[in-house]
């Protein structure tokens, strides 16, 4: 199997599980407790946290676990919304987010919010000029992802941060995919909130975390018990939490290594599709892109099709994003970056980790192209192409 | 996610491609949606379909029930082509999942169509055909 | 280390953990996703839970996953609010609720709903009397737990079930304490939402679930990707799921021999410790009570102290709720059920598990007894309270 | 949760018992809040605290301030005892979780009640010290 499917998940590294594992059965207490069983829990639940913030240049105690990156960005929008409102109910957002942060503010608008989706650029970059444009007296909030799950686009957040900073307005970024895989400095940035999922970076599923700065007010998503200063209900999740850190750590010493060998197998990839297969384009950005993300439409197909061919040669990978398989609109940010429908329509990502090799990217490629050509010899967009083009050399 | 039999029609489709000059051609859906199916029907004086061809693009359901709506037709008369419904083809596929019974709905839509375009051009009308 | 604070959390079983180990670092897909790698993912999620459901008298499609059982009391609470407000804005439930209910009805109350909170008799049994007498035509959920966490009383649930049916009235139960280890069938009990936290039952910790009921409307409280119906969105946490469900598995398999068993040794428990400790109660029902679950308050001491003397000997335990430690409150269930402060401030919670022994049992109400004593030694409360005796002795 | 040094003193308390016919004896505290502490004090004609004993109802940081607290004042003038304060105690034992502050204000007021008692009980006043 050639797995090339890593923003929809990661495979645990080996390390990671190894030490999440005595937190299963053996050091398994509930940190809360009194006694000294517990501490060595909490002692391991308050390194993770450590290891988590160093990697944006936070301190412990602006990061608070959570279930994941859709609870973290749901936490972030609903409580800045909820917080502010004394201040005004306009949000700002761009029209390429996850799910998790355009299905909250529309459910926000139905509360009477307003929101601005800011549009991007052919490349998927944040048009700046229209965000500052959109900027109210009553904006409470600015939230514009880290990179896209999707094309891979890395926005940018200095520039939105300075922004934000500039009209005192909160500032949160969805960094589920860009942490642990590219630098993020959250001082640097002006970063105000982050969301980030473990299971994207070889770290669990189901463990998250939300930063938030020092001094931003930040209501309980979760009410109950007095875990995370109160923050966020609930009987911390030992292991993964353990998990997760130790992925944290993982990523920071291998940061720059793995992001040059990804660039370069990545680059490989969209040169050797874009060069062999015809009528084929690259979505996102040609380099302000994540190193694994690779993302291309190939005109007359569908992607479905070609996910279960090359599913039946081995290899994993998706189109459009994973939650929204199943369905029949084609993906939000494929139209955000300006393709028109049936294009859109036959788009693949693939998504590299640290485990793929070159052998892996050539053999890909090799698969791709014999199947993109079998479903265009099936398709009635190819033929009538082909014919229009015959027609028009007729003429010519 | 799909059947079996689903996933051997998408694998191996029977009768994919175009037909010379037939008898009549229908092309339903459009890209937007993600699907269209174009069928293609060569259909003898007596009024039996000799020959069904299609063309694609979609899922893996949309090619599957293509595929087994070319299968169904085949050696029928234009009256019996007329009773494979979108449940024909989903039966005979052993069912698909909820979201993509919409393909079966096309497959039945794209045989319509076909048979259409071979009233139109023989001058006839088919009774319970109506423009699709 | 003698373990006695399973209320708190348990220990994942090896089983369990055995079950989960494979979707760490092999099967590690999304479940979401198109290729044949996340259907096996898949195919076990849906497993989980169909026993999960199975447990209860459930289907598969009424069971939701959730990060624990704060998320899903506080999803059940908030949803069935916002949903039912066309109809009213009154909630009733108990005083003795967990703090993810009480602290959600508290929030709630902040936004303009109504909540009645039903008192409890002296053993900790809610006053049906009361809660009928609460009921109005506003009324839109009741919320009482199935069993308690601190004193271990098991709910009249079926009255309350048929309380709400005949009032129309939605009625949620937080059965974290309950599920897997007293039978509940949802039907029979007229519940229509229940919320239940896998580490309570040998299962893993940051996974939980809430059932409900066919026709129940419920808002998504995670906003998001597609999963779970689009009522819970967020990549599954796989092993965790299938830690759930395994974990739901055994304790089916084992309930009933596990119940007697637990409630012999806490039968055994309790009559050593009231029988040879002075000036010792029990707290809760004598035989409504969970099986595991055992609650004395020692007159003239204080929790803490024998808690961090009792770690000492090697002995987990606690008082009140593990995630209130650290506070000053005394537990607001024990003085629901009537104590006074200085006697609720002296309890001791120790809970059983199916690996707990009779030496076990022994043992600790031996070292509870030496510590009570010499902790007594050094209470002026006790002081005072044989200064007065003395006197009443020296006058009669 | 707690440094070394307040557990070592949880754990083996200094100066635990009473006093018959102590100098002064103090209680401050109540059940309510979970806490009571009382302190007895032996203190000859010179001032000097020859004796101090307590009994401590409350969580491991109150039982650890009140012997800190018995510790310091121990072999000191009743001038000195004033000022040892809660911050003297907490720093004696390395420093207290935020939520347990207010054990060595206790300790302090426990102090002080005693040399309250010792001073009416003597008729004197003794600069400083207010009617606790
Ligand atoms: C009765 C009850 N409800 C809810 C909870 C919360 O569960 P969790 O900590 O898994 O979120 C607990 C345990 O902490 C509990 O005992
Ligand atoms: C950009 C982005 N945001 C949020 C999420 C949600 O994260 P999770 O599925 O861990 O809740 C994802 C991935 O699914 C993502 O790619």
């Amino acid at each position: 199997m050639i797995y090339l499917d890593n923003a929809a998940t990661t495979k645990v590294s080996e390390e990671v599980f190894e030490a999440m594992k005595p937190y299963f059965c053996e050091q398994y207490a509930n940190p809360s407790a009194i006694y000294s069983f517990a501490g060595k829990a909490m002692k391991a639940v308050e390194e993770s946290r450590k290891s988590i913030a160093d990697l944006i240049g936070a301190q412990s105690n602006e990061i608070y676990f959570t279930a994941g990156g859709s609870e973290s960005d749901n936490w972030a929008v609903k409580s800045a919304a909820e917080c502010c409102k004394a201040k005004g109910k306009h949000i700002i957002t761009s029209t390429i987010e996850h799910h998790a942060v355009l299905h909250t503010c529309q459910y926000l608008e139905k509360q009477g919010y307003e929101v601005t989706y800011v549009n991007v650029d052919e490349h998927g970059v944040i048009r700046l000029d229209e965000l500052e444009a959109a900027i109210r007296p009553d904006t409470i909030l600015i939230t514009v992802m880290a990179a896209n799950n999707e094309i891979g686009t890395i926005q940018p957040l200095k520039e939105i941060g300075a922004l934000a900073k500039k009209g005192g307005i909160l500032f949160h970024t969805d960094a589920v995919q860009a942490y642990g895989h590219i630098p993020l400095d959250v001082d640097e940035l002006g970063i105000d909130m982050l969301s980030a999922s473990g299971h994207k970076f070889h770290g669990p599923k189901g463990i998250g975390f939300l930063y938030v700065r020092k001094g931003v007010r930040i209501g309980s998503f979760v009410h109950g018990g007095a875990q995370e200063r109160s923050r966020r209900a609930g009987t911390l999740n030992v292991p993964g939490i353990v998990g997760i850190g130790a992925a944290a750590c993982r990523a920071a010493a291998s940061m720059q290594e793995r992001q040059e060998r990804e660039t370069a197998l990545r680059d490989h990839l969209i040169r050797r599709v874009l060069a062999e297969i015809p009528f084929s384009r690259l979505n996102g950005h040609g380099t302000d892109r994540l190193p694994g993300n690779a993302n291309f439409c190939f005109r007359f197909i569908e992607g479905e099709s070609l996910l279960i061919l090359l599913d039946q040669q081995g290899i994993c990978a998706s189109s459009g994003s994973a939650c929204t398989s199943g369905s029949l609109d084609p993906s939000h940010v494929l139209l955000a970056i300006g393709l028109p429908h049936e294009i859109a329509h036959g788009s693949l990502r693939l998504t590299l980790s640290e485990e793929t090799t070159m052998e892996d990217i050539d053999h890909t490629v090799d698969v791709v192209k014999k199947i993109v050509e079998r479903l265009r010899s099936m398709s009635p967009l190819y033929e009538d192409f082909i014919r229009q083009n015959r027609k028009k050399d007729e003429e010519a | 996610m799909y059947s079996e039999k689903v996933m051997d029609h998408f694998s191996n489709p029977r009768n994919v491609g175009e037909i010379e000059n037939p008898s009549g051609v229908g092309t339903v859906g459009n890209a937007k949606c993600g699907d269209i199916m174009r069928m293609y029907l060569d259909i003898d004086e007596n009024g039996v379909i000799q020959e069904a061809k299609f063309k694609t693009f979609g899922c893996g359901a949309a090619v599957a029930t293509s595929s087994m709506a070319t299968e169904l037709v085949k050696g029928r008369t234009v009256r019996q082509a007329l009773e494979v419904t979108n449940k024909a083809v989903m039966e005979a596929l052993d069912g698909l999942p909820p979201e993509k019974v919409h393909c079966s709905l096309l497959a039945e839509e794209a045989i319509h169509a076909a048979l259409w375009d071979y009233a139109e051009k023989n001058h006839i009308t088919i009774d319970g055909l109506e423009k699709p």
